[in-house]
């Protein structure tokens, strides 16, 4: 079994390594760019008014106001524009009516099988999101792994930032009753009748939580689960002693108690996703700096977004909250709630500025918080040196309410021009 | 070796310090008198007229004449009646629908108490009509739904006030254990599961057990650490519970039992306590009956509402039927405070208002058992939760 | 129930086919003589000869002595192309798949109906050797069997009985990729863990094996199939709908070492790359042009797989269905081929000798050459040209069908003529 | 309005029964009981004429002219009755379970109808009111090997009170019933109950030979090492447990013949429709037959409709053959008209005395219990029936009904 697995890491690797040598294929190597007289907000706290960026091989070398350019240096002239790093999708399938049809409880599952890497995804890119968080489905309790790509445009391939970034696991009522599988052990005979198959599991969050509470136990139990999933309980721990991020969709106290809980007794690093009660619980979030990935209803055509009341009288639609959680210094990243919205990330996350938010905080919920919530706050996610230079140009144009997004550079490369 | 003791006692004293400080902390919180109320204390001294009840530290003081000499504040519930907080033996409140797991017919393993959502509406709901503490059971649906929990209902969210958190193993032989599309079938078929599944509790182990559970629950049965708490109404599923706990040599309690009163003599002989199904949640006419014979013939009986199945004002309304028929007031007071209390093993502390117990109580206008009279504040450990008008 | 007797079974093949080669191809030697021979091999011969003893090519050359007691045909002006070869079909039989998901224990050899239109098309159309496979819809399909096009029972036409098996990485309606490479992966390291452990207890294994119909462990049912994939014993032709699949399919064979042969969905050709550099075998989807949306600019553009393909320098094997009518048949198919910029020698290498090397058959088929069956058919004219007819087609030097004496061949053409 | 009906019924029946064991306690603290009894129909073919039947503690002290000396006695007077023992149906359809049978299994050996039955039935009524006083209740034929039966009174408090005995044999059910509804998962999700074989009697009878061969393959495996299912299986093989065979078409009760011949097991014919087709075999290896209902054959499937006047002369071809059986009831005939099965068998020409041992000692014997019940004798239980008249007579009413030697009056 250990064997199977180290093959599986090894493939993992040889994987990433061939899509980046297939990505890498096309950034532009040996040559150097810098991008002068712009107002660069790097999301770690600096703003310059005007300033340039040196970038190498397609990362950032120097930002700042007086960058020594060498003369080889292609320059482009960026006056008036604003520059912010790419943003990051927090939270999406990218399988268009992708329905699971797999076991419950499957840590081993990948969305690195799942994402297409050759496809094209453009309309991402030109709205200024250049890498996204491919997560798994929400309608079993341990789907299993999320990988974090950069989204290739026209022509160039996406590629593998981090594979493995999080593991998701959903104790919303999503993943309750989730949809049978009918993989029977053995074909049918006389000497060995027909034996239902895999029953999926939980039908109540009672059971799920119980499933957990025995899955990250320092030994996960016996019986049944172990002699079917032997291979999922395995890889389970690994990712356990790998110590990836545990991302808990979740909405209700009940849930988020358990969350909670359950990060604890394993010591790893907690996400909340969705978490609509999570009113309560903002001092404990303070207390352990758990962030949270909001997910927001608020669409841009139009019609805004909805309360929602569930059986709580007094449930807040986690629109509601967003601003709250802001204030009281949670780390939030922002993603819509259905995918469709996900290229207007920068439109919906400039709404909230109507709660007196400031923007820049904002742009913050899809830039650096994701990084950092995916441990990746040492490619992307802000504007310094030694990152790479997803770098997005903005420019205020009369008449806009927001600023018009003019060009997209990924990996020192203009992806995308206006 | 000789620095332990001294080092014991520094920690010791510490300790007491603390304590002291929370104590003094607390009492300037929960710490107070109630004078003029009308109080039925379902326990020994019966009901109390304009008696003055010194609450302190969340827990019942002894019962004084006069305040006078206190420097504690005084709250004044003349012409208000007092009755000890309701306690709810088999409910369902703010977790119904996470409560019933259906991978398995068997699955021991889940405690009710972690899916308790403390600030859900229903929870709210039920504190407000008077239940302070409840014994949170999983479903009936069921063979075995596993292992429930007690609690206190404060309104705190952030942590669940736990009296027991592993109290009873439920158990059911109802109607709704019993399905046409799944094991089993059949009334005998249910009983054979769960003890040919107890039987192979010793022997088997590791890889050839079946199903998903460990079936930890079963195995404490087993050990006697928990006691089961059976559902069965009518008289051949109440035979069932009866001939099971026989041949297990078990005590245990009926939840449910309608049909309980034609075996009021065996009961009563096996000392097996039944929790009555609240009145208003099927034909009245036959069930009234049947609970009062139920309780005259001197079975150790209860109500309980299977919130959110039946109102939380079910309970009061079922004590109040009772009277109806011939049962005194006291007694029927008896069956939704104390007697759960003791059904459920707790009645050392919530119950009764008595010296030492926790300061659950409600303050009515009225009657305890005349719904006309409103509820107009519960207190749980001495803290206000619920007060009419804010 | 019939998987108990698959061992028995499998000897019978292999006696039978032992038994039935005399019965099918003449006792006695035979000599073909035709205008030009294609040998695959070796060029074209003019006016070549080819030597045919028991089914089996002796001598192919211009002009050889032939001996006394030699009966000669002869072709005159005809041309003589080998055989081809497809080397996935999942037609002949009524369902293509099992309901469920994972059935790499079942054999197409259960499945396949000889009395199928099939057969009967592709022998018109000088295909002799097809390999049949389960379909595309499951993950783990079953076991297929490469066979020749005549034949009333499969043991006549059996050439090799499991041949590979099938797997789909592309997921079904109901399964996303994701959920599909998982569940390989696990039955694939189950399988490992079922090997390790038969290593230990081999020998009641033996025994089990030797009784006669006795009931096989539910275990052995599941594993033992894709335990000889894994061992080796034949090939896996895996079904890639997109060009992600091919990466992560051939990122599966290599974690869990086994050979794969690739069948390609036309998107692929967006992997052309990749496929390239680490020289997999692959075989085109039969829809060699792909029309694809920009999602920016809505506007839509056109790409020839092959073409991509062949530039790439990629050698792939031609599949055909009857489905549809602009990729009936495989001769069609190869002219399609050539119009997409291939030469008439690769068009023909590509259902011939490229097939042949792919099911791992290249010593018995897809050439004419010395040692190999005698499967070839006499055309009218040059191969891959609109006029020109399949005339005789011999299979193992056995005259196999004759443009002639087909009837209803010959009644379609009446009827046209009439109308 | 039924349903009310009911609801009184079994209200009134039961503060009956309570009063009545108050009573019985009370009499029986009092000492024995003594019938003045005019005629008595012992139940093996005697008959007595003006005794005294002296009960003490429910059972039967002594019967005879004389009276035991030195004992207070209160005589109940039954000068001008018949007394005869108490019915016995043998395999009694009654509704007091809900669910007659585990479908889970097909094999189902382990099942026990005493955790099912409803004391309080209203069948139980019916049935003592009828002059039945023990009846023989089995698990239903959904099954292959679908549980044991148990013996119990039809009245007297609580269930614990009636049992006379339980696990008493086990039941087997040949022909289609049991297969009835199995399928593959065709279109139905794959948990369901019901996706497994049989489909058909040969898949059941593959069943058995399965279950069975499989027991005699473990032989040596000791006592304690077997499930309590295959612990039955080995009483069954070893003959201490009679295997009772409900087989109703003729090519059922053939397969029934075959597999005793397999496997060497005691077996009992229930419900033997086509028993009159194999008297010779019955006779010879002296199988008894459970037989019923006799005045009404039409209606069933699963077997040829041969002529009617086989069918309800069977009684009197298994006397003649000198075949043991007893009479049933299925749930097309109530067990309230018990006692007309034997009446018209009676008028089909069997002779009185076998149709009163039949109902009696002779259903006693196939039910193992003779030594407790099945005829008036001294030591066994005190179930009696009092007729004004010959309990062969429709017109004859039963005007007392004694139950471990407690009076009933079944017209009140």
């Amino acid at each position: 079994m250990r064997m199977t697995n180290r093959n599986r890491i090894k493939a993992g690797c040889f994987f990433t390594g061939l899509l980046l040598l297939l990505g890498g294929g096309i950034c532009a190597f040996g040559n150097t760019v810098a991008i002068s007289g712009a107002e660069i907000h790097t999301m770690d706290g600096r703003i310059w008014e005007t300033g340039t960026i040196l970038i190498t091989d397609g990362k950032i070398v120097a930002v700042g106001r007086d960058v020594s350019v060498p003369e080889d240096a292609e320059i482009i002239e960026a006056g008036g524009h604003i520059l912010y790093p790419g943003f990051i999708a927090s939270s999406g399938l990218f399988a268009p009516g992708a329905s699971e049809n797999f076991e419950s409880f499957s840590p081993d599952a990948s969305a690195a099988d799942r994402f297409d890497f050759y496809g094209d995804y453009i309309r991402f890119v030109r709205r200024g999101v250049t890498s996204a968080f491919v997560s798994m489905p929400a309608d079993r309790i341990i789907p299993g792994k999320g990988v974090v790509v950069r989204l290739g445009s026209r022509g160039n391939l996406s590629s593998l930032l981090k594979e493995g970034a999080a593991l998701n696991i959903n104790l919303g009522r999503e993943a309750v009753l989730p949809p049978m599988t009918d993989i029977f052990p053995a074909p049918v005979s006389i000497e060995n009748p027909l034996v239902p198959s895999i029953k999926q599991f939980p039908s109540s969050s009672l059971g799920g939580f119980w499933l957990l509470a025995e899955l990250f136990r320092p030994d996960p139990f016996t019986g049944e689960l172990a002699r079917y999933y032997q291979n999922a309980a395995n890889s389970l721990k690994e990712s356990l002693e790998a110590g990836l991020p545990l991302i808990v969709r979740c909405r209700e106290a009940a849930e988020i108690r358990m969350a909670i809980r359950l990060a604890r007794s394993v010591g790893m690093p907690l996400v909340l996703q969705g978490a609509e009660d999570v009113e309560e619980w903002i001092e404990i979030l303070k207390e352990n700096d758990i962030p949270v990935i909001a997910e927001t209803d608020v669409t841009p055509n139009g019609q805004g977004h909805s309360r929602d009341f569930g059986e709580k009288e007094d449930r807040w639609s986690m629109t509601e909250n967003i601003p709250v959680l802001i204030r009281q210094g949670i780390r939030v990243a922002i993603v819509p709630m259905d995918e469709d919205g996900l290229p207007d990330l920068f439109w919906i996350t400039q709404y909230f500025r109507r709660y007196g938010i400031d923007a820049e905080e904002l742009i913050r919920t899809i830039t650096l918080n994701p990084a950092k919530i995916f441990g990746l706050e040492g490619r992307i996610g802000s504007l310094s040196p030694g990152k790479d230079a997803d770098i997005l140009f903005f420019k205020r144009e009369a008449g806009a309410v927001l600023p018009v997004l003019k060009k997209v550079m990924s990996q020192g490369l203009i992806v995308y021009e206006e | 070796m000789t620095r332990w003791p001294n080092l014991a006692a520094r920690l010791l004293s510490a300790w007491f310090v603390l304590a002291g400080i929370c104590a003094v902390a607390w009492g300037a919180e929960d710490t107070f008198v109630i004078k003029g109320a009308k109080i039925f204390t379902s326990g020994k001294q019966g009901v109390l007229t304009d008696a003055v009840l010194l609450i302190e530290n969340g827990r019942f003081g002894k019962v004084i004449q006069n305040e006078t000499g206190l420097s504690v504040p005084v709250k004044d519930y003349s012409g208000k009646t007092i009755m000890p907080g309701i306690v709810d033996a088999h409910s369902f409140v703010s977790a119904y629908y996470r409560l019933l797991e259906n991978t398995d017919v068997i699955t021991s393993d889940l405690v009710a108490g972690i899916v308790f959502d403390p600030s859900g509406p229903e929870a709210k709901h039920a504190l407000e009509s008077g239940i302070t503490t409840v014994n949170l059971v999983p479903r009936s649906e069921n063979l075995v739904g596993g292992i429930s929990s007690i609690l206190k209902l404060d309104r705190e969210s952030r942590s669940l006030s736990f009296m027991k958190k592993q109290a009873f193993l439920k158990i059911s032989f109802n109607g709704e254990a019993i399905r046409s599309d799944r094991e089993p079938t059949s009334l005998m078929g249910a009983e054979h599961l769960l003890s040919r599944k107890l039987e192979s509790m010793g022997v088997e182990s590791g890889r050839n057990r079946e199903g998903i559970f460990p079936q930890k629950g079963l195995r404490s049965l087993l050990k006697g650490d928990l006691l089961p708490i059976i559902a069965a109404s009518d008289m051949a599923e109440i035979n069932t519970a009866i001939r099971f706990l026989e041949k297990w040599r078990m005590h245990g309690i009926l939840v449910g039992g309608e049909e309980a009163c034609h075996l009021s003599l065996v009961l009563k002989e096996k000392g097996i306590p039944v929790l009555m199904s609240p009145i208003l949640s099927a034909y009245p006419d036959r069930l009234v009956v049947n609970a009062a014979r139920l309780v005259r013939e001197g079975v150790t009986a209860a109500f309980v509402s299977h919130m959110p199945e039946a109102d939380p004002l079910s309970l009061r309304i079922s004590a109040m039927m009772l009277c109806h028929h011939g049962i005194s007031q006291e007694e029927a007071l008896k069956t939704i405070t104390c007697n759960p209390a003791r059904i459920l093993g707790i009645s050392d502390s919530v119950g009764s208002i008595e010296e030492g117990k926790d300061a659950d109580f409600i303050v009515m206008e009225g009657d305890p058992l005349d719904l006309g009279s409103p509820i107009v504040a519960v207190y749980v450990n001495g803290k206000a939760v619920f007060t009419k008008g804010n | 129930m019939r998987r108990r007797f698959l061992y028995p079974r499998l000897l019978a093949f292999f006696c039978s086919a032992l038994l039935f080669f005399p019965l099918l191809c003449q006792a006695q030697a035979i000599a073909v003589k035709a205008k030009k021979i294609y040998t695959v091999s070796a060029g074209i011969i003019e006016n070549g000869i080819i030597l045919i003893e028991d089914g089996i090519i002796q001598d192919v050359s211009a002009g050889p002595e032939v001996p006394w007691n030699v009966e000669v045909i002869d072709h005159g002006q005809k041309i003589i192309v080998p055989g081809m070869v497809e080397a996935h079909v999942a037609r002949g039989y009524d369902v293509a798949n099992e309901t469920n998901a994972l059935t790499p224990f079942v054999t197409v050899l259960d499945n396949i109906d000889t009395s199928h239109d099939t057969f009967a098309l592709a022998l018109k159309d000088g295909v002799t050797v097809l390999h049949v496979m389960p379909g595309n819809n499951t993950i783990l399909g079953g076991k297929g069997a490469v066979v020749k096009t005549v034949g009333l029972v499969v043991e006549d036409m059996l050439l090799i009985p499991e041949s590979g098996m099938k797997i789909s990485v592309s997921g079904t309606p109901s399964q996303t990729r994701m959920g599909v490479s998982a569940q390989l992966r696990r039955y694939f390291s189950e399988t490992k863990e079922y090997i390790a452990e038969q290593k230990q207890n081999a020998r009641e294994e033996e025994k089990m094996v030797s009784t006669p119909g006795s009931f096989r462990s539910p275990e052995r049912v599941k594993y033992e199939s894709v335990a000889d994939l894994l061992k080796g014993r034949y090939k896996a032709y895996v079904y890639c709908q997109g060009p992600s699949d091919v990466v992560r399919a051939h990122n599966l064979s290599e974690t869990f070492g086994y050979r794969s042969v690739y069948l390609l969905g036309p998107e692929c050709y967006k992997a052309a790359d990749f496929i390239a550099e680490k020289k997999l075998d692959v075989m085109l989807d039969p829809e060699f042009v792909y029309f694809e949306r920009d999602p920016l600019t809505e506007e839509v553009n056109k790409i020839d797989v092959a073409a991509v393909f062949h530039r790439k320098g990629i050698e792939f094997a031609i599949l055909s269905d009857p489905d549809r009518a602009h990729t009936r048949s495989l001769s069609y198919q190869g002219m399609k081929a050539m119009s997409s910029g291939m030469s008439l020698d690769e068009a023909l290498k590509a259902v011939t000798i490229i097939p042949a090397r792919m099911l791992g058959a290249d010593n018995l088929i897809g050439s004419l050459e010395k040692g190999k069956l005698a499967c070839f058919s006499v055309l009218n004219g040059d191969p891959f040209k609109l006029s020109t007819n399949v005339e005789y087609v011999y299979i193992e030097g056995k005259l196999v069908y004759e443009r002639a004496k087909d009837e209803e061949l010959q009644k379609l053409l009446e009827k046209k003529i009439i109308e | 309005m039924r349903r009310k009906l009911i609801r009184m019924l079994r209200g009134r029946s039961l503060f009956f029964a309570i009063f009545l064991c108050l009573f019985g306690s009370i009499s029986s603290a009092q000492g024995p009981v003594v019938i003045e009894a005019g005629t008595v129909l012992v139940g093996d073919g005697r008959v007595m004429k003006d005794v005294f039947i002296v009960i003490r503690d429910g059972k039967i002290l002594s019967i005879g002219k004389g009276l035991p000396q030195g004992v207070a006695l209160d005589t109940l007077d039954f000068s001008d009755k018949i007394i005869t023992p108490g019915f016995i149906a043998a395999n009694a359809c009654m509704d007091v379970v809900k669910q007659k049978s585990e479908e889970g299994k097909e094999v189902t050996p382990g099942m026990n109808l005493l955790y099912a039955i409803d004391p309080r039935a209203e069948d139980f009524d019916k049935a003592w009111r009828s002059g039945v006083t023990s009846v023989y209740l089995a698990p239903g034929n959904r099954n292959i090997f679908s549980g044991t039966g148990t013996i119990l009174k039809t009245t007297g408090g609580t269930l614990q009170d009636m049992l006379v005995r339980n696990q008493v044999h086990l039941k087997m059910v040949l022909g289609r019933e049991p297969a009835e509804g199995n399928s593959y998962p065709s279109g139905r999700d794959p948990f369901h109950l019901r996706n497994r074989r049989p489909e058909n009697r040969m898949g059941a009878v593959f069943i058995i030979r399965y279950t069975l061969s499989g027991l005699q393959n473990k032989q040596s495996v000791p006592e304690e090492d077997l499930t309590p299912e295959e612990r039955m299986f080995r009483l069954v093989l070893q003959g201490k447990v009679p295997l009772r065979i409900n087989a109703r078409s003729y090519m059922d009760i053939r397969t029934a013949f075959r597999l005793m011949e397999e496997f060497g097991f005691r077996w009992i014919l229930e419900d033997g429709v086509d028993a009159y087709r194999y008297l010779d075999e019955l006779a010879s290896n002296d199988i008894p037959v459970i037989y019923g209902p006799v005045y009404k054959s039409r209606g069933r499937e699963d077997f040829n409709r041969d002529d009617d006047r086989y069918l309800s002369r069977t009684p009197v071809l298994l006397a003649e053959r000198g075949i043991r059986f007893a009479f049933q009831n299925n749930d097309e005939s109530p067990i309230s008209s018990f006692r007309e099965e034997a009446i018209y068998a009676v008028r089909l020409g069997l002779s009185r005395e076998n149709a009163l041992q039949a109902l009696t000692l002779d259903a006693a014997r196939i039910l193992g219990v003779a030594d407790r019940m099945g005829s008036v004798a001294a030591g066994k239980d005190a179930d009696l029936l009092a007729f004004d008249g010959d309990p062969f007579e429709p017109s004859s009413t039963l005007s007392g009904v004694f139950i471990d030697g407690k009076h009933y009056d079944p017209n009140k």
